[in-house]
């Protein structure tokens, strides 16, 4: 459900679900999270092919976060319609920076 | 076009999208994208919460789902026949809930959301505990379209 | 995504394409454009039917329409307590009904095209009448998609 | 739910409705009919706006066919998707000349 690689230091995270919903949210958080534990620090999780997310898709995202820790940094490019809609509505656009695509979140997080 | 349809399926969160998919095509002459978001987020909120919480994730339970479309609002009602939730949790839950603080990571809420969006997103929530079934009713409102 | 969803609506030709819509979206993710134009059409003559011929027009009647997504197929049922319709009138459509002779303008037809498109975009048309209810079963088939 | 102009001595009526069903066959027909009976024999039927055609609405445009009578004619413009598969698979595309646009239409009947 999820494609990686690494940019410019970035691990880059593309997820090929149009929906994160319950059904998929726990294996969305386990590829993830799997995904971060080989030590990356930067990460964009481009969203770009998703159509929905509902709070249990959200939810996993926050603890990605949660375990990359305070020292690294997650952010999402490509969000649009209702994706970009729920991270405005639940403010979590203050935790994860919103980039219009995967080449400015790399260029903002290597940079 | 006013009308109504009633879904029926299984308790499954697999079939949540089918469901989602099938109300947003529904409404899908009247409201806007922005509305049309709104009410898909609300019901895959609400009929994940009747899964998980209400038949603690067993299928093979039934899950009702009503779409009425009035000329100036929708109105979609949830029902299933598990224990009630307690009402309270819904009349608490709002945007306060995401009143945190971002620069303290830990501090982030992983789950607890689903009733603050449903509030959120729809202009009237009510939930009615009957005997036998619950009954969970999200209004729309929406603004008649200028033409015709 | 397997799944099924069933959609209860009032006998009321209005409500048609409200169920039309639906279900096109329940099955959007697994077939082609021209596979979802198939099934939106056989759905809407199998109901349009049962609500002018089995209930004359009588709306408040219940018409019960099925979807179960298999990997390989769609089943769509239409399922009504009307009186039953002619089993022959089924068997006896056909794409004969559109051998017409296109120089001919009187000879060209009106109606009784239904049932002959039915049966021309679905692989299979079952008509089954129980004491009950009627269920008018039609499958089709789909390529299963080459990813995942 | 249907917009006419004379074009060059045709009438072009064009389709404001995303479905034409037995719901709403009825009503199309008689406004089409009426339409015809202004005494219009060369007729294009704009269908560029219309996602969707049952066998009622099919029904309706070849009851308006023979209300034109045999030194008429009915052209169809602008059918894709679904109401261009109608037509091929009914055969009706030999009955009904199907045209990418009015002006393509126009031009050859008024040509
Ligand atoms: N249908 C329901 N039946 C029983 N309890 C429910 C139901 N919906 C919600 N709840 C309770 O309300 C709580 C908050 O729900 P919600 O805001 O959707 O967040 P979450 O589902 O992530 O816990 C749930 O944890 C559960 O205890
Ligand atoms: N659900 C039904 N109940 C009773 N009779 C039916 C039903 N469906 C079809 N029929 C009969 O079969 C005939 C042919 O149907 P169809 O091919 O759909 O054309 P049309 O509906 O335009 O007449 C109808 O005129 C009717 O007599």
């Amino acid at each position: 459900m999820i494609n990686h690689e690494v940019r410019e230091g970035v691990l880059v995270a593309r997820v090929e679900e149009k929906r994160v919903d319950a059904a998929r949210a726990p294996d969305f958080k386990t590829e993830l999270t799997r995904l971060i534990e080989d030590g990356h620090q930067q990460v964009v999780l481009d969203l770009s092919k998703v159509e929905f997310v509902d709070s249990s898709g959200l939810g996993a995202i926050v603890a990605t976060l949660k375990r990359i820790g305070p020292r690294g940094s997650l952010a999402v490019a490509g969000a649009t319609g209702a994706v970009e809609r729920l991270f405005k509505l639940t403010r979590m656009d203050k935790v994860f920076p919103l980039h219009e695509d995967v080449d400015a979140a790399v260029r903002r997080m290597a940079g | 076009m006013a009308g109504a349809v009633q879904l029926l399926v299984d308790s499954d969160l697999d079939t949540v999208a089918l469901v989602a998919r099938a109300v947003r095509a529904i409404c899908s002459d009247r409201l806007s994208e922005e509305d049309l978001d709104a009410i898909e987020l609300s019901l895959v909120e609400a009929t994940t919460n009747v899964i998980k919480h209400g038949y603690n994730g067993r299928s093979g339970e039934t899950l009702k789902i009503g779409v009425a479309l009035h000329s100036d609002r929708v109105v979609i009602e949830v029902v299933d026949t598990a224990p009630p939730m307690d009402a309270a949790q819904l009349e608490q839950a709002g945007e306060e809930r995401f009143d945190f603080d971002e620069t303290n990571i830990e501090s982030l809420p992983e789950g607890g959301m689903g009733l603050a969006l449903i509030r959120m997103n729809m202009d009237e929530v009510e939930y009615v505990a009957q005997k036998r079934q619950n009954r969970l009713r999200m209004t729309k409102m929406f603004a008649k379209p200028s033409t015709s």
